[in-house]
């Protein structure tokens, strides 16, 4: 039976994939074919869209056709391969060192699955949804599908297909990073079609509003690298899943603890790592203010790290690895809206912030009783909540003339940030909820309670981990 | 002096040691062990080839008991590591010659 | 007596490598003292060897001298490494999480001493053999040999000494690659021998005739970034070994299943990560095509292990993590030859083909009986040749004018990939099977029974993997 | 008590931030607004300090106004992420997996401090002192403090931040390299102050005399990416701090063998795929000398691993895992200062010394009593040692006009580098004695006997490695 | 009642599981032990140094049956798990007291 | 023929095994456990959240010895296992009824 519907759910799916291929419309020879004229239009909405377009100070003035630069291309090229492996293997395995020995394999794939699904939507229709010329300020039309249109040619100074994917690693990301809510007790089949919906129905609008030249774009909200896009969203998603789906059994009576830490360590490097291509990337090109945004990311993480691991030597007697860990995280998180925005000691004081406060939202965590599996809320909803806020302060013009905070004296900026925070708030709520009701109504969320004691490794995917 | 020996469902030690603790017995030693019984295995699958696993984990606890408190420690056990489920385990007694504290040199009842 | 024999050897090694440095001719002075008109020659040279040289325009028109692009090499030398990174640790991670405990430090060694034999052999002679100045379109000629003349000077416009050390990570990872087929039997001592061997005799002049100005290259044969040259030489070259060297103990009766998938998942994650520098980097430049390539090369991956994920779920009723693993490499295996030439639909499509093809192959190897323990001939031999085929089908001129295929009206493209598809068929089934043989009489291939049973890590390394 | 302390500790620093925030001299803004006579001046200096600077042919000739190259920025940003990964995860893996499983945490902990504390150091002061305006020949003055000055501004061919960020990762794993020689046993808290002190007082001159415009570089001494700065001074150093904590409880009569040797072969890989940002990337752009330094890199790391290989299966019968890739660092150690004067086959020969004398030196260890957990200066003190003076015989001028050996005909280079080990050794060993000693006397070094049985993971952060 | 423990070399695990149940057995526990003895172990090289590690891995199995299998039981282990080689292992027999089925509460024969 | 059974602490294993071989006996089996005694065990804190682990590592040693040898070997382990501090561990005996030795089918003391 399921095989019987599977394998012809897989012949219909080829053979759409195989109209699109021929499909004048939608080959990619468009690439080549595009007039001059259509070219410079792209042109002028990289300049609309880009996150830091903002910057180019005479964008008007100049309409010298836009051409590649093959160091900026090299530059975002680097930082699109970066910031995949912060989900994979760089998430994987600091989500998979955290949960207990029996769901390492599942929480892995959590992030692998959503770097493939998310890999595919986005071509398909996610890039046009979130890129794709704007609809009413809200969402982007489907002219972009399959990539149609979307070629070689010239994005401000690096090709279309680059912009593109480096857009396309973060919608991957951002899925993955809410999987650690749910971790340790999701169906497998149900987070498939949770993580479609999510990406097509959060994500891409929201990446719209903020990037796409929706309205928080024209609102002039500050969000160099993803505070809100992808910080906010998925920590806010992340708690919704956390209440919807309930607690683990045992939680709050058997101890949890990680089962490889190790593995949450090269995770945490990876993501320092790839953070790099995540922020400094988002410059869209190798100059000044990429370098700027690579040393605020550095050294915000680096704070935030100290901050949580002294805070909890102070309260807890004693500095823990994973503590350090998830402070370094918390500071890349904070750091995300304004690494192109703020100076070195700028950030650092984000960082420090960001360290304490996420220290505490854990802490408040086992008082409010919701079993957020592996703090996705405490580090990413606040992280980034904290992140959004300190971009409408610290913002910094001698840095970015694009961006001016409240300490620079303009605290219509603060008021900025904090109508985008309050949106996307809004929007993860609602719209993750109602997708886990439909979701939950028509596959069912939740491992049943035989397969979540034995493990989902075993229950989901017939396999363990470790043979030591 | 007894020995008791159980094999039981992991889950369940938290349990039993709660309820070992609670009629007085201070030690028992615990380890990792692999169970072949009537509770079937389940299948791993890797790379197409599907593999069934006949051994299930289990947990066996090693108390040492006076006489006295040998049916106790039994009844105790047997109680909390009881689901009514197949595979629950089983519980075995031996009698001992003779029990040493190393720390002390004390034997007999008082080594314990 | 073998310590007096090791010793004399390396006193050898080392008098003749001392020569070589100052033997005037080998100098890399050289580079530097090149005249104009060999630089120009070796610009021509370049758009002869590239593999993307065909999609230069006006490579007759443009007589200006060549110059290097600080961007194309930034790139050059970040795609290099990155393909360093898929060998060590990529390769090693996913090979070695996948035998049993008491092989997995033997398993990573292949990985690792492949990387470094491989890394002096190209320097000393098989980039000469490869890509130095062709003799009969069958091989280079010894005139690079300890890379003399090959030096900081533009080739192409990135330095000459950035193309070789790229073609230097190709040819090691090849060789690794095969590793899979005889891990967990084959000697340490033996290995070596053959991995020399195989890369002298096998693998340089493959690389010859399909990217340096061999017969291959001469007759069209497209293949972007390796799919014959790495794919399905070490795929087919991995059959051949599992033949000869025969079974594991064990195996068909013993359940032998992976010790560390976490380890194999971190394996996956790096390779995908690297295989952008694999594809990306073979444009040889920062560009749209570079970008182009990138993308093709993640949609595959994506779209492959998605495929294998469902059949598998289909056929055996749950999704695996080796499954999704194995697949998104069978997909980075089929893009590769193609990258360069398809648009993002098609390398769904692709993608698609790999992961059910190579599912299916593994099943077969049940049923035929041979052990190829990880694998190398069902998702390497079986999707390269798939990959250089479909590049047959699916080029479009519209991505790359420098290929066309069957799909867009020259059925002629589609012969020639069956052409090189044979070719190295038969190459590698021939080098390789003489290879194996000589080594065998001589050194002996298999480690002993003993050896076996106990593991190659204490065997033959006296090291255990794990104190646990 | 403490939790006192360490609130109103944090404050303090809190007030120092926010008020360096906003003095106007230290604002970033500078960055914008240095004139054109400042940067120019930069731009001078940059050709003193880089250390490649030599190379530059018309330093004089040339008054053009620098500018950013993009694909210059784009390397040495790839290149500084690069290095940060060997720090973390690399180098935490490969140490953290070669104590015992009760030290796995704390030894990472190490590495991943050392990462937080000196971002945090070098911004604030270190970045001054080394690379500041020089005072007497002796150290940098403080100008930069807080990165007062230091922009977005051209600081040769790439944003003074990115050179600056560059310079701040090669503090980070100095640092991390000397904590192999006391892992196992220093108390977590000492650790934190010797860290700080070490660097400050030992590195940030030291790097001033070598590459900052300090006497060393005056004198000539050839370092292309960090032989002494980096590996005589931490290995010396690492030296003095075995000697000076004494020896693991245990030592020699226990067996300590590695507890996890797949992880140290992850942390080897990586530290090889990173030496590349180190080395090739310390020529500041993306040209010939950067392939250049690429290849001897590669060459010299996979001499090296074969070397130690072979010669321990001459004298120990088998070959190991661990030996090879401890060769392999060993070579890359030795090609670090060599790495932009010397050729291919040069590199072969640094890399044979490399492997054979560090293999030696592990080996005297053991007849010496000394108790180096890591082997932190048979590897980095004796082939950092190796790797200067092969610099002196080696350096090629065809490879680069700024350096010439012996063998070419130059021996005064010879002694220069003499100088530059001996002074760089002389340092090490005075600096880090005193600091030491000065922290033993407030704090004390070595965790109580108790802890140290116990294992520091849980001694001294409360946390396992594991949960298997 | 009685208790047979067998070390035994690990490789031979699965042919006496086998054996055992061809005669009727319907449930054994198995663990992971390390034996020392006649056997010698290996020896391990870390960065030059040479350890010698004397204990070699072994599998203990617990097999607990009535009075009337026990000499089959014990024939089977013996003959199945017998290389001839040296570190073949051993074969440990006590008298238990007492046997209970934890899911059900039976005691004696009954329990196994 | 009697089973010794030694928790100890795992640092002693070396020394116990050199002072059992030094009287002679050739073999033993050991394996890693967990014991829950009067030794209180550990903290471990994780993102803020402390649990105290109760079980703490142990190694049992068990050693088969003719009557004969058995208040040698038991002086031995204890003489030796003893560091005088809480958690030294306990020693168990146990009467064995057979004992054969796999590789030879020799039985009784000869099998040792
Ligand atoms: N004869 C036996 N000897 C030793 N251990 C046994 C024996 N029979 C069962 N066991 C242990 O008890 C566990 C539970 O037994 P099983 O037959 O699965 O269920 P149940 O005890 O509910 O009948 C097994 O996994 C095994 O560890
Ligand atoms: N006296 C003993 N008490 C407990 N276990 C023993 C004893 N002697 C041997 N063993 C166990 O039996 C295993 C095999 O013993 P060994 O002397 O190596 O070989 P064999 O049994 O062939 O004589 C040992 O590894 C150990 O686990
Ligand atoms: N009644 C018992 N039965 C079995 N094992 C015990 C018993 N009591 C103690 N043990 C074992 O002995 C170890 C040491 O016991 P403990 O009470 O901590 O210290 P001590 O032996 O010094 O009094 C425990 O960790 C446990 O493994």
């Amino acid at each position: 039976m399921r095989k019987r519907w599977m394998t012809s759910g897989l012949t219909g799916v080829l053979l759409l994939l195989v109209a699109l291929t021929f499909l004048p419309g939608h080959s990619q020879a468009q690439g080549e074919a595009v007039p001059p004229a259509t070219i410079e239009a792209a042109g002028a909405e990289t300049e609309m869209t880009a996150p830091v377009a903002e910057a180019a100070p005479a964008e008007e003035a100049a309409p010298a056709p836009p051409t590649i630069d093959s160091g900026d291309t090299a530059w975002l090229l680097t930082s699109s391969a970066l910031v995949l492996a912060m989900t994979v293997p760089g998430l994987a395995l600091f989500y998979g060192g955290m949960v207990r020995r029996k769901n390492v394999l599942s929480t892995m794939m959590y992030s692998f699955i959503a770097l493939c699904l998310i890999s595919i939507q986005w071509v398909l229709w996610g890039y046009s949804l979130a890129f794709g010329p704007d609809v009413s300020k809200i969402i982007g039309n489907l002219s972009y599908i399959g990539l149609s249109g979307v070629g070689q040619e010239p994005f401000g100074t690096v090709p279309h297909l680059a912009f593109m994917v480096f857009q396309l690693v973060f919608a991957v990301i951002t899925l993955a990073l809410i999987t650690g809510a749910f971790a340790e007790r999701m169906k497998f089949s149900a987070y498939i079609v949770v993580g479609l919906l999510w990406s097509t129905f959060v994500y891409d609008p929201l990446a719209h509003w903020v990037w796409g030249g929706g309205w928080l774009m024209s609102l002039g909200a500050l969000d160099f690298a993803g505070g809100t896009v992808v910080h906010i969203s998925s920590g806010v998603s992340a708690l919704v899943c956390a209440v919807v789906l309930g607690k683990r059994i045992g939680h709050g009576k058997e101890h949890m603890p990680p089962h490889n830490l190790p593995l949450v360590l090269i995770g945490a490097g990876l993501l320092w790592f790839g953070w790099f291509g995540f922020n400094a990337g988002s410059a869209l090109a190798a100059n000044g203010l990429a370098a700027s945004a690579f040393v605020a990311t550095n050294t915000a993480a680096a704070a935030a790290a100290l901050a949580w691991m002294f805070t909890e030597w102070a309260y807890r007697g004693k500095p823990t690895l994973l503590g350090a860990a998830s402070g370094a995280v918390a500071g890349l998180v904070a750091i995300t809206p304004a690494a192109g925005f703020v100076g070195p000691v700028s950030s650092i004081l984000i960082g420090i912030g960001a360290g304490v406060f996420c220290y505490f939202a854990v802490f408040l965590k086992g008082k409010l009783g919701y079993d957020d599996s592996l703090d996705v809320f405490a580090v990413h909803g606040i992280g980034g909540t904290w992140g959004a806020i300190a971009t409408g302060l610290f913002a910094n013009p001698a840095v970015n003339p694009a961006g001016k905070g409240l300490f620079f004296g303009n605290p219509g900026q603060l008021v900025t940030q904090i109508i985008a925070v309050g949106a996307t708030w809004v929007l993860a709520i609602v719209g993750t909820y109602i997708i886990l009701k439909v979701v939950d109504a028509i596959v069912g969320l939740r491992a049943t309670e035989e397969a979540e004691r034995t493990g989902l490794d075993l229950s989901q995917h017939n396999e363990s981990g470790y043979v030591l | 002096m007894k020995k008791i020996e159980a094999i039981i469902k992991p889950f369940k030690l938290d349990e039993v040691k709660e309820a070992l603790t609670e009629i007085g017995i201070q030690g028992m030693t615990v380890s990792e062990v692999k169970g072949f019984g009537r509770q079937k295995g389940h299948t791993e699958t890797y790379r197409g080839s599907e593999y069934t696993i006949e051994f299930v984990p289990k947990i066996k606890i090693e108390v040492v008991v006076t006489n006295a408190l040998a049916d106790r420690a039994i009844q105790a056990i047997v109680s909390k590591a009881k689901t009514g489920t197949i595979g629950d385990g089983k519980l075995f007694v031996t009698d001992l010659t003779q029990t040493i504290r190393i720390r002390t040199g004390e034997s007999g009842d008082a080594a314990l």
